[in-house]
């Protein structure tokens, strides 16, 4: 009973005392603050898509194979190079970013990129004719603010963001 | 200018300015603005987060609490149907009431040469006790009016609460009583010029500080209004300005009680700065209030009736053994 | 788990369920009993006896050219862990029109919300449960259930 | 009081407590209630207001477009829900992936299981009240979900691996930073979190000796998972069925033996613990060689195999639009975070799957809720609720 007690006691006062140390250490926050801090994604991120579309052969695999059925084929005559395909549009309410599409496009059309913030004032603009994927998505940063940060792993902070 | 002076003198007389400003209701206002910022910031401190930021960001978000109180000002009172209107919105302006009555008989030292006391009498300390003693009434009222079972169920655990903290508070503010010989606070504060209270009998102040985080609902005896089954407890029906009073009362009651317990166990207004000794007593109650609310992030919070057993099995315990231990100082002495 | 020790407990499961249902092997560790609904409480309770104390899932199949709906019940053991290893379908064929069928809950309380989801999505009535009740529909719904093949998604 | 909360009270003692699916508690979910005093008498979950139909949707859906679609049934847990239907749709297309691919995916799956038990604290932590152990759980699985991230180029909705492999080789530099990911969540678990929560009295008074659940009940009912290994049952389908990777890793099935809401937390740290060492393992005995079966290699286009040998990001082959398993009936079960999880597919040789079953883990411990909170004080039914770590939109699918 005694021994409960002081154990009790015991484990109360570490408690405590973690809690102080958290307190009273030094800049140990994870919070990314995100409007004012932009993170630099990994190379490799699935973010929105971009069309070239001197590569796309009009297979239509990008079509087919989207699980949500956020791309459509529409045809397409480029204004400059008058060069007419069959070319995909993206409708950004149904795209679930899984990355098939850019995988399964034979001749490498569909492009990569690093922008995830598909958040847009008109509903309309979410659909993504031709024409814009060919000039890929383009968003302004948030707030006037906003700096880029690389967040890095840490093995004490976990993860501390570096100004890029 | 005779004006000028005339409300000067109305002012600063000690039963106007006790309770409308020091330590009365602009201070209370005052710090607890700066407490509910403080705790969100400590808690985001320990919990590696940023806490409350963009209202004032240059000094990191201080006055996110006004405009929290504005934005709660500028809400619809929504009283649901079923409810017992005129209690639902009473209690709660009676309920804050209650809660400030305390302080005109909680001596607070001197400011600029007055004496700080609204009311002097010899029985200061048991007025003070039966003065705080009202809030959880108005809670438990509050949580009947609104006519909700969420509110019903908090209400209940207030009154459940409220027989197991009073006690021990009670019993270990008499065993200063009887340690210092005066149901006046003023002369318990005068006694403790040399050695607080809290090193002679550590007991009554251990107990006293729980039953008073008991009582105002602090981790981990957040129990009335835990949010995990019962939404907010007896304030589940409260919004707007209403929701805003409902939230201050446990602060300010908070406040009160630090502040007794300052003069009770903690050698109020000593060390004396001249003229200033409620600049001490103020550093004190700060310094107590910062810890209380720290606690909210290190705990979980206790289940209703292991706090019962808490407030009956040890903190009586405790109460019974500071009075003996009180007892046996003042025997040994004399 | 080799091949050795899944042949003996299905050697074991032949003799002791014979004649009134027929098991196969459907790939290395996973066997298949078939038997008709009325004897369906019989067989579960032999296999029970046998160690396999629990079941994994109900899986409803819908086949509207054939008129039946095929139920099966996922078997394993926790207790013993070498039937463990192995994954033991019960199946039974119902009518689809009438589509009810017994309710194993006697036998395994865990088949429990696992047969009521199954009344819910398919439609299957389950004699004997406790709960026939909705529990995701709506309680009042009335239309087609959603797993039957009949009901079909707007594209 | 002139109205029904009186009225109910007439000739019963009893009230009726809706709790949810609005409460700050309940999830996506609804409980129905019945209180004497202090005590729940009755406790009915009521499921189903997240669900969204998977096995339906299934049934009109190409096999490989399936994959995004039974992740989105526990998103915390997508690389296990992920390695499920994979590793049917495999069988059915009688496959096995190369032993990287294999490594790849226990990899990814057990970073999944770190993150999913971390939320699971998180929400057992704010269920009874500590914010802090809410906030650092949830901000520790930041550096795990940055490395999945740096794997598969999503924090959450991976869609990782595909038939026959995984796509996705490991980015240059990896292992540097899962080391440090790990050694950060080692220390953090093993000194800060028992220090405020786990030895803490008051999470110890909560926990302790509450919604015991006793060994033969937990068989009786079929729980899976965690809960099953904390009422003293070493049933874990990584030992007893193994797939991936696991017959070549070294690992523990964590387990305890009192069946309180306190074991079944235990067992979680265990088992964070156990994925830890396991993702060492991994990272030190990665065998060289493809991420997918020659089978696929051989399929893609020129340029897309190019890029694959250069940056391993391996393109999907063009017949996967029209994958047509033979028809036949497959059963796969994996360990997910939560436990047991089940495929049942039935292929009839078509474009789209017949039908299929899908049998979440945390839907199979719903009954949990009846049974050990029926019985039980008001205030412990968020420990307990806490302690199951059930996850709604995985229960209803």
């Amino acid at each position: 009973m005694i021994i409960k007690i002081i154990n009790n006691f015991y484990h109360h006062i570490r408690a405590i005392l973690i809690g102080l140390k958290y307190l009273l250490s030094p800049g140990i926050r994870i919070t990314l603050k995100y409007p004012d801090e932009l993170p630099i994604l990994p190379e490799n991120y699935r973010g929105m898509l971009k069309l070239n579309n001197e590569l796309c052969i009009s297979c239509g695999l990008c079509s087919q194979i989207c699980p949500a059925g956020a791309i459509n084929l529409k045809l397409f005559e480029h204004e400059q190079t008058k060069q007419v395909g069959r070319h995909p549009e993206v409708d950004y309410k149904r795209c679930i970013f899984c990355g098939f599409c850019i995988d399964i496009c034979p001749s490498k059309a569909l492009e990569l990129t690093r922008i995830h913030d598909a958040a847009f004032y008109v509903e309309d603009e979410l659909y993504y004719e031709v024409n814009r994927l060919i000039i890929g998505p383009k968003i302004d940063p948030p707030c006037m603010r906003s700096k880029y940060v690389i967040s890095e792993i840490d093995e004490v902070r976990g993860i501390v963001y570096r100004n890029a | 200018m005779e004006i000028v002076d005339l409300i000067l003198n109305i002012l600063l007389h000690p039963s106007i300015f006790v309770p409308l400003i020091f330590p009365g209701f602009i201070t209370i206002l005052i710090i607890i603005i700066l407490l509910i910022w403080a705790e969100r910031k400590v808690a985001a401190k320990i919990q590696m987060r940023i806490g409350p930021l963009y209202v004032t960001r240059r000094f990191g978000g201080i006055l996110q609490l006004l405009a929290d109180l504005l934005r709660y000002m500028f809400a619809e009172v929504i009283t649901s149907k079923d409810s017992d209107k005129f209690i639902f919105i009473a209690s709660p302006i009676v309920a804050l009431t209650a809660t400030l009555l305390p302080l005109a008989v909680i001596p607070a030292g001197s400011l600029l040469g007055i004496e700080l006391i609204a009311l002097r009498t010899n029985i200061s300390l048991l007025a003070a006790l039966a003065l705080s003693s009202l809030t959880p009434i108005f809670i438990i009222i509050m949580g009947w009016a609104s006519n909700n079972k969420f509110a019903l169920m908090g209400s209940l655990r207030e009154g459940h609460l409220m027989i197991s903290y009073e006690v021990p508070l009670y019993l270990s503010a008499l065993s200063v009583a009887i340690l210092h010989g005066s149901l006046d606070i003023v002369d318990i504060v005068n006694n403790q010029q040399r050695v607080w209270t809290v090193l002679i009998n550590p007991f009554a102040a251990f107990s006293f500080f729980i039953s008073v985080i008991m009582s105002t609902s602090r981790f981990p005896f957040e129990i009335t209004e835990s949010d995990s089954e019962l939404v907010a407890g007896p304030y589940t029906e409260y919004s707007s300005i209403l929701y805003g009073l409902v939230m201050g009362v446990p602060y300010m009651r908070l406040y009160v009680f630090t502040l007794l317990f300052v003069d009770l166990f903690l050698g109020g207004w000593y060390p004396l700065i001249d003229g200033f000794s409620s600049i001490t007593l103020i550093i004190k109650v700060l310094i107590i209030l910062l810890f209380s609310v720290f606690l909210r992030s290190v705990y979980p919070r206790y289940r209703l009736d292991q706090a019962i057993r808490i407030g009956w099995h040890i903190l009586f315990t405790l109460s019974l053994i500071s009075i003996t231990l009180s007892l046996l100082i003042i025997g040994w002495v004399m | 788990m080799n091949i050795d020790e899944v042949s003996r407990v299905f050697k074991d499961l032949k003799s002791m369920i014979e004649p009134e249902a027929q098991i196969s092997i459907l790939s290395s560790n996973r066997l298949i009993i078939t038997t008709s609904t009325d004897k369906l409480e019989l067989i579960a309770n032999l296999l029970k006896n046998y160690g396999f104390d629990h079941v994994k899932s109900v899986t409803a199949i819908d086949y509207p050219m054939k008129n039946i709906i095929e139920i099966s019940y996922l078997i394993s053991s926790f207790n013993n862990l070498n039937l463990s290893k192995i994954i033991l379908t019960l199946k039974t064929l119902i009518d689809r029109n009438k589509s009810i069928s017994k309710s194993l809950y006697k036998v395994w309380p865990s088949v429990e919300f696992l047969e009521r989801e199954t009344y819910d999505l398919m439609g299957v009535f389950f004699e004997e449960h406790p709960e026939n009740t909705s529990l995701i529909l709506p309680e009042d719904y009335k239309d087609i259930r959603p797993l039957r093949k009949d009901f079909k998604l707007i594209k | 009081m002139k109205t029904s909360l009186s009225k109910q009270q007439d000739n019963r003692k009893e009230i009726e407590l809706f709790i949810g699916p609005q409460h700050p508690a309940s999830g996506h979910m609804r409980f129905i209630g019945r209180v004497d005093g202090d005590i729940f008498t009755n406790f009915i979950p009521d499921p189903g207001w997240v669900h969204r139909g998977i096995e339906k949707i299934a049934e009109n859906r190409k096999w490989i477009q399936i994959i995004p679609l039974v992740e989105r049934a526990a998103i915390l847990d997508a690389a296990n829900m992920n390695i499920g239907y994979v590793i049917a749709l495999e069988k059915l297309l009688d496959i096995e992936p190369p032993p990287r691919a294999q490594y790849l995916r226990t990899l990814l799956c057990e970073i999944n299981r770190i993150t999913s038990h971390l939320y699971g604290f998180g929400i057992a932590g704010i269920m009874i009240g500590s914010s802090t152990f809410y906030m650092w759980p949830f901000a520790d699985r930041e550096p795990l979900i940055d490395i999945a991230q740096l794997i598969t180029g999503a924090r959450l909705t991976y869609s990782y691996m595909i038939p026959g492999g995984v796509r996705r080789d490991l980015p240059q530099g990896f292992k540097e930073k899962a080391l440090k990911a790990l050694k950060y969540i080692e220390r953090r678990l093993n000194n800060d979190y028992f220090r405020i929560f786990f030895d803490n009295p008051v999470t110890k008074a909560r926990y302790q000796e509450v919604g015991v659940l006793k060994r033969d009940d937990a068989i009786r009912l079929g729980i899976v998972g965690p809960n099953l290994r904390a009422s003293n049952v070493k049933y874990d389908v990584r030992k007893v069925e193994p797939y991936a990777a696991y017959p070549e890793l070294e690992f523990d099935i964590a387990y305890e033996k009192e069946g309180d809401c306190y074991a079944r937390l235990l067992v979680r740290v265990e088992e964070i613990r156990q994925s830890i060492k396991i993702i060492r393992q991994i990272l030190d005995a990665l065998p060289q060689g493809p991420i997918i079966h020659k089978k696929y290699e051989k399929l893609v286009s020129l340029r897309k195999l190019e890029e694959y040998q250069k940056t391993g990001i391996f393109g999907l082959p063009a017949i996967f639009t029209v994958l047509r398993p033979p028809a036949g009936e497959v059963i796969s079960r994996v360990e997910a975070a939560r436990g047991e999880l089940i495929f049942h597919i039935i292929s009839t040789g078509e474009l789209r799957p017949y039908r299929l079953r899908m049998v979440t883990p945390s839907f199979r411990n719903i009954v949990l809720f009846r049974e050990l909170i029926s019985g039980a004080r008001v205030m412990d039914f968020p420990a307990i609720y806490g302690s199951i770590d059930y996850f709604p939109p995985e229960s209803d699918r």
